[in-house]
């Protein structure tokens, strides 16, 4: 069909402008004039997070996605150029809550590379297994917002019903639901007794039976598979080209996974394997973090089944083997790192984080800190794979790659 | 590696997933698995090392500084009262209980208590007064709740009899020590650690000073009386030389 | 006075003539009819055409029935989902007034119409929307009660509940806001897709009965119910009947993840729980119209106590007890995109419909 | 209309008009912070929040509940206002988490801002996250403000007798040490047995026109080049097999007057070069900090270019965003994590 551009004068709506969009007048006109429709979504919307999405669909198809984040920009960066090493152990996790473990533990990471400091092996299994509780309960997030995106309530409630389980353990373990501090330099903070492991093992057991009735109602879901399927593809180059990380990466058939390719903790002594899919389509982005949860609970069991007795905290660090309490301050306030850079890959629930400080030797506070969160980097991959899709597809894309503002914005 | 198939979309295995589906939700309909706790009239059981609003004890204070420099928040801050205590803003508190771990007497505990909705931000920068109790709470449930896992259940027990919110204090696990001059010779006779003491244990005098019998000068001698000293440390983080220590004592 | 009395003696006398025999409360009508001037509020309530349409199946158990389906779709809901519903506003009773609660609350929250509407319209077309809602009730016969009787009451109900979505559609044009915009031009496209379908299996049960006369229906179901005299047309009206009421899987209009309730979206207060019963009232409507289609209609199990009342009885419970069974779906589905749903409506279901069509035609001969 | 206003407030009508308010506490769905995910489970199944009355709803026209959850920065300052001014009223506040409060962790950023400047706040709680429990106790005690028409805090303190003391004339000083002359050296050699990473080192040497060539750690390599040159070691490094950039840093050092802007290259395609990282660093002058774009060779370096514009001020000549702010809102102070921009320091006594 041929089209006809109208030569009318058009006005951008004034509503653009208070509005306070970050983008050009220029292509607010141009986008009127060639007859297209700008649809602002965010950050106050039902279907999006803590972030403004300004589509420019051609009826329904969407031509070109820009996004406004920074909505929860919350200074990590430069805060933590201004506290001591161990006080940013709190502010490192803050990016995404519910993947605490993860993120806490690739700080922790860098400053024990660079100080060389010993992990004892109980506390090295202690930290797997609440990295890998932390995954599975930020992929039981991710499901649970895609399945509200789908409009989808029951798929909402089960995942975060099963993550009061998660919680649980780590309120058991850490005493926190979310935000559980609790790897330290050299360790991690206290002990974890017999009963409460034992009380985790059974969990993830009692956890598979309910993420079956999960399954049936959401993941085999007809209507799920139909607005999933086939939308928002990524091929594997385009993946990485856009430097998409974690389970999308996966997603796309690339078999990249820093636990793999550069293990650390005790992920090398651990019999587990990668999902990876060929599809690179929403519903298997979704499968492969599915099938990540699995993977997880069994490293979990694994862990607490070869889990050996002795100290949880360095004797680098304290001389109380057991528990950090009473000497958390002297032993670690001082932490100064040697000079130079320090760079370290986790693996996150959502991807690749990269820590890397820059010290001068002498202080005890960090003078760079540059957090890059796996949002931050699937973000441009998350844009380039909406484009020609429809605009309901909008909100089913962004559920599939569990895109959480927080985590990108830091 | 897992490599994961294609997702099949026939018309059978779609009437499957649909008949599945529609199973599950009857199933759950008839004989639900419900897992609320019906909060304001149950409480839910925290395990002992919940971390929640912190208890003071005044006694064991040693005026030390520790909880205060180690919040990342910024939020505890000592107030002067015949020692400096700690008084904590809840407003930036973020409970991650470095205070508690960092405490080397025991003098700040967790406790459970954890749901308080407050009408004002001043009244949640709370003295050292207010935080020495535990709070009394509004509260209207009459049972507590407990998540019950085994392997293939997993569901809520409810109790009649209530548990505690207090914590009982766990004692602390460190030798006691006490701080020391490790080099005498460097002390500049600035005094800053005996203005800093919380217990005026420090004495810095002006003496004179002979090496090898040639050079003369005054120096300053620093002694620290060690039945004073509680081992706060503050003296040995104060000197600008670091010529303090804080040193283990024996039983 | 003389003629007020003469008048209200012809008014009684035409109320009089045509009430409902209830045998249970009879003892109470007779005492009530002996007073005067209660007598005649007494036989306008009774009489037959008034209740049916003011009383039963008619507005009186139009709300109760919006409060129950509001709530125990909420009740339903949260059981599936592992949770509880509604409960502490009224714990003896389960939570059963939690709709009230809301409804209350929008009744006197303040009702904002924003810069941008045409306000006219914006204040008047949900209103305006209930006369297609309301109207069909005038037509849909319950048992002996019946607002105007006429042989072409099922085509007159379709017809009603056809006029709906303009209204949704006027809605979304007088709010003015992009994303009701994009809700209208949704439900436009709904509109055609399920329709269509959805007036062929009704005229497939038409052919069947060889009539649009509600009575003719139920009395040729006396033997066989219309499901299993046809039961393609009874899938294809299921299906439409969601698409229609924009409920799950179908939600597509109203799709507040992707269009935030598209053409109610600048809604509040009053004006919001206005348009947000039009579904439930249209889903209401449509149930009625699908019992009297498939169901047997008003036929049940005779109580003699009830005299006059079984049938308004049972062709509200039958009503209720198809919605509660709906219901089920809003927690099974996710919502479908546009175009799939386009695309069902306009290839399964038409084909669906037209060998309904052919199937209601056959049994249609077979039966006369 | 007055009259009839206060006849529905105040008339026989009030105490209907309170209880359904009471009963239907419905927030918006407006997200603010990671407290988001707490609040979810509030309203989850485990909790469940619909069962006193409270559903959490989409619009805020539909709505009479904000429940700002956690950090309200710069940006989202504007939305909160906006989305409480678009809500009918009665509406109702509640601050949950320490961010929204003081700014918990967050309180002395750049980007942050009280809720309780922006919006009327009925009740807080505090908690980073807050409990569920704590929520609902929220909730719980809004309704009771609802009907009693006054705010009570949950609890209430004991106080023990303290008399008040006198401050010391020296206050103990802050355990921070910061370096006045800091030597910031981004590739300090570190022996490590690494044999593919020294292959890698000479291949590099030989490709790559580098000033210095540093194994930092294993799997980690840091090539310092001239500043013009980046594009083309980038060039050289992606037909090596380097496929994306992890991240793009800068780094301010003031007392050296430069920025070191750095490029992480890896692989996603070649399984030997996975693990492995290769810092691309140049020194940039502090008065005209200008390095050309990756943003066209590699598009997975377009948004870290963008955010490190915002952050530091470096002109990424080629980025199609650059001069504009991407992150920040534009009433950021400009260019915050420059070493000259001082955050307000701790305080330890009151």
């Amino acid at each position: 069909m041929e089209e006809y551009t109208l030569d009318i004068p058009v006005e951008p709506p004034k509503e653009l402008r208070s509005l306070f969009i970050p983008i050009p007048p220029a292509y607010v006109e141009d986008v009127y004039k060639s007859d297209d429709f700008l649809i602002l979504v965010g950050p106050q919307h039902p279907g999006s997070g803590h972030m403004r999405l300004i589509v420019r669909v051609k009826g329904d198809i969407i031509q070109e996605v820009i996004p406004d984040p920074g909505y929860v920009h919350r200074s990590i960066e430069k805060l933590a150029e201004n506290r001591l090493y161990i006080q940013n152990i709190p502010l490192v996790e803050r990016p995404a809550i519910m993947d605490a473990a993860n993120f806490n533990l690739g700080y922790i990471r860098v400053i024990e590379e660079a100080l060389d400091i010993e992990v004892p092996e109980r506390a090295k299994y202690i930290r797997t297994m609440l990295a890998e509780l932390c995954r599975v309960g930020t992929h039981l997030y991710d499901a649970a917002i895609l399945a509200v995106f789908l409009g989808h309530t029951t798929g909402f409630m089960y995942p975060f019903g099963i993550r009061e389980l998660i919680c649980e353990a780590l309120v058991r373990v850490t005493g926190a639901r979310f935000t559980s501090s609790f790897i330290i330099p050299g360790g991690v903070r206290r002990d974890v007794d017999n009963s409460t492991l034992k009380w985790i093992y059974d969990m993830t057991l009692a956890m598979e039976r309910r993420l079956k009735s999960f399954e049936r109602i959401f993941i085999k879901n007809p209507t799920v598979i139909a607005r999933l399927k086939d939308v928002g593809v990524l091929t594997k180059e385009e993946a990485i080209k856009y430097g998409v990380v974690g389970p999308f990466l996966r997603a796309s058939g690339v078999e990249y996974d820093v636990r793999k390719i550069e293990p650390y903790e005790v992920y090398d002594e651990l019999t587990w394997d990668i999902p990876v899919s060929d599809a690179g389509d929403g519903y298997h982005r979704f499968l492969v973090r599915v099938n990540e949860v699995a993977q997880s609970l069994s490293i979990v069991r694994q862990c607490i089944k070869q889990m050996p007795e002795g100290r949880v905290i360095s004797e680098q660090i304290a001389e109380n083997g057991e528990d950090i309490r009473g000497s958390f301050y002297d032993s670690l306030y001082d932490l100064v790192l040697p000079a130079g850079e320090y760079t370290t890959l986790t693996e996150g629930a959502r991807g690749t984080i990269i820590y890397s400080i820059i010290s001068d030797g002498e202080s005890n506070v960090p003078y760079r800190v540059r957090i890059v969160t796996p949002g931050w980097l699937y973000l441009r991959g998350f844009m380039e794979s909406m484009k020609g899709e429809r605009l309901a597809d909008l909100q089913a894309i962004y559920g599939s790659f569990g895109y959480f503002p927080p985590e990108a914005d830091r | 590696m897992i490599r994961l198939e294609k997702v099949k979309t026939d018309p059978v295995e779609t009437l499957k997933r649909h008949a599945e589906a529609f199973g599950e939700a009857v199933r759950q309909a008839i004989k639900p698995d419900r897992i609320t706790v019906e909060y304001p009239r149950e409480r839910r059981k925290y395990p002992e090392c919940f971390r929640g609003f912190i208890v003071f004890d005044k006694e064991k204070c040693i005026s030390c500084f520790r909880c205060a420099q180690i919040c990342p928040a910024n939020a505890i801050q000592m107030e002067y009262f015949e020692n400096a205590y700690p008084g904590i803003d809840y407003a930036k508190c973020i409970f991650c209980h470095f205070c508690v771990d960092s405490c080397p007497t025991g003098a700040l505990n967790t406790s459970k208590v954890h749901d308080i909705a407050f009408k004002a931000m001043e009244e949640m920068r709370l003295s050292a007064k207010h935080i020495a109790k535990l709070p009394e709470i509004v509260r209207e449930e009459i049972q507590t709740v407990e998540y019950y896992v085994d392997r293939n259940t997993w569901k809520l027990v409810r109790k009649k009899e209530m548990d505690k919110l207090e914590v009982a204090p766990k004692p602390v696990v460190v030798k006691p020590r006490k701080a020391a001059c490790a080099d005498p010779e460097n002390c500049l006779g600035c005094r800053l650690c005996v203005n800093v003491c919380p217990q005026n244990a420090i004495k810095v005098e002006r003496c004179e000073i002979t090496i090898e019998e040639e050079v003369t000068g005054t120096g300053c001698i620093l002694e620290v009386q060690t039945e004073l000293c509680t081992g706060c440390g503050l003296c040995v983080r104060q000197c600008p030389m670091q010529i303090l220590t804080l040193e283990e004592v024996g039983e | 006075m003389i003629d007020i009395f003469q008048i209200l003696n012809y008014f009684f006398e035409i109320f009089s003539s045509d009430m409902m025999d209830i045998p249970l409360i009879a003892p109470i009508v007779d005492y009530l009819m002996q007073i005067p001037l209660l007598n005649i509020l007494v036989a306008l309530i009774l009489w037959k055409p008034f209740f049916a349409v003011v009383i039963m199946p008619g507005l009186g158990v139009l709300t109760l029935y919006l409060l129950y389906i509001v709530w125990y779709e909420r009740k339903l809901t949260a059981r599936i989902q592992w949770r509880v519903g509604p409960l502490e506003v009224a714990r003896p009773i389960r939570g059963a007034i939690q709709a009230l609660a809301d409804g209350i609350r929008y009744f006197f929250q303040e009702a904002i119409v924003h810069r941008e509407a045409h306000r006219p319209y914006y204040v008047q077309l949900p209103i305006l929307a209930f006369i297609p809602v309301l109207l069909p009730i005038l037509f849909i016969p319950a048992g002996s009660a019946v607002g105007i009787y006429t042989p072409y009451s099922i085509q007159l109900i379709v017809t009603f509940i056809a006029l709906i979505p303009i209204t949704i559609v006027a809605i979304g044009w007088a709010a003015n806001s992009r994303f009701a915009y994009i809700g209208s031009v949704r439900e436009a496209f709904m509109y055609f897709a399920y329709e269509v379908p959805f007036i062929i299996a009704v005229i497939s049960m038409i052919f069947l009965y060889g009539s649009g006369d509600a009575y003719i229906a139920v009395e040729k179901q006396s033997t066989i119910p219309g499901v299993l005299l046809n039961p393609i047309a009874f899938v294809v009206y299921i299906i439409a009947m969601l698409m229609a009421t924009s409920r799950l899987p179908f939600e597509i209009p109203e799709a507040d993840q992707e269009i935030a309730f598209g053409p109610f979206v600048e809604y509040s207060g009053i004006l919001f729980g206005l348009v947000m019963v039009l579904a439930y009232e249209k889903l209401y409507i449509m149930t009625l119209l699908f019992t009297i289609l498939f169901l047997g209609g008003w036929s049940g199990i005779y109580c003699p106590l009830l005299g006059d009342l079984n049938g308004p009885l049972w062709l509200f419970i039958k009503s209720v007890v198809v919605i509660s069974i709906l219901v089920i779906v809003r927690s099974i589905y996710a919502r479908y995109r546009l175009d799939q749903a386009l695309r069902i409506g306009w290839t399964s279901m038409l084909a669906l419909s037209i060998v309904a069509l052919i199937i209601g035609g056959a049994v249609g001969v077979w039966l006369s | 209309m007055d009259e009839f206003i206060d006849f529905v407030r105040g008339g026989p009508l009030g105490p209907i008009k309170k209880w359904g308010t009471r009963w239907s506490l419905w927030p918006v769905h407006l997200v603010t912070a990671c407290c988001g995910a707490e609040l979810a489970h509030a309203f989850a199944c485990g909790y469940d929040g619909e069962r006193i009355g409270a559903l959490n709803y989409g619009i805020a026209r539909q709505t009479n509940l904000i429940i700002v959850e956690g950090a309200i920065t710069r940006k989202m300052a504007r939305v909160l206002r906006i989305t409480w001014e678009q809500m009918p009223d009665p509406k109702f506040v509640i601050v949950m988490g320490a961010c929204g409060l003081q700014g918990g962790l967050f309180w002395n950023g750049y980007h942050m801002v009280k809720p309780s400047d922006v919006v009327p706040v009925d009740f807080f709680i505090p908690g980073c996250p807050p409990t569920p429990e704590a929520l609902l106790r929220g909730i719980r005690q809004l309704q009771d403000k609802i009907i009693t028409g006054e705010a009570k805090t949950s609890a209430t303190f004991p106080e023990i007798p303290l008399e008040p003391g006198r401050k010391p004339r020296v206050l103990p000083k802050s355990p921070k040490k910061v370096s006045k002359a800091p030597a910031v050296l981004v590739n300090v050699p570190k022996q490590v047995e690494w044999d593919f990473g020294e292959k890698l080192v000479e291949e590099l040497r030989a490709k790559i026109e580098a000033k210095s060539v540093t194994i930092t750690g294993k799997n980690r390599i840091a090539v310092k080049v001239e500043r013009d040159y980046i594009p083309k070691a980038a060039l050289k490094l992606r037909d090596m097999g380097f496929d994306h950039v992890k991240n793009v840093n800068v780094v301010d050092v003031p007392n050296e007057d430069k920025f070191i802007v750095e490029y992480h290259f890896s692989s996603y395609s070649v399984k030997e070069l996975m693990p492995v990282i290769v810092n691309i660093f140049a020194d940039v002058p502090r008065d005209e900090p200008r390095v050309k774009s990756l943003a066209k060779m590699f598009p997975s370096a377009d948004y870290l270019e963008r955010e490190m514009h915002d952050f530091f001020g470096v002109v990424f000549e080629g980025n199609p965003w650059t001069g504009r702010k991407f992150l920040l809102a534009p009433d950021t102070p400009e260019y915050p994590l420059r070493k000259d921009f001082k955050l307000e320091e701790e305080v330890y006594v009151r």
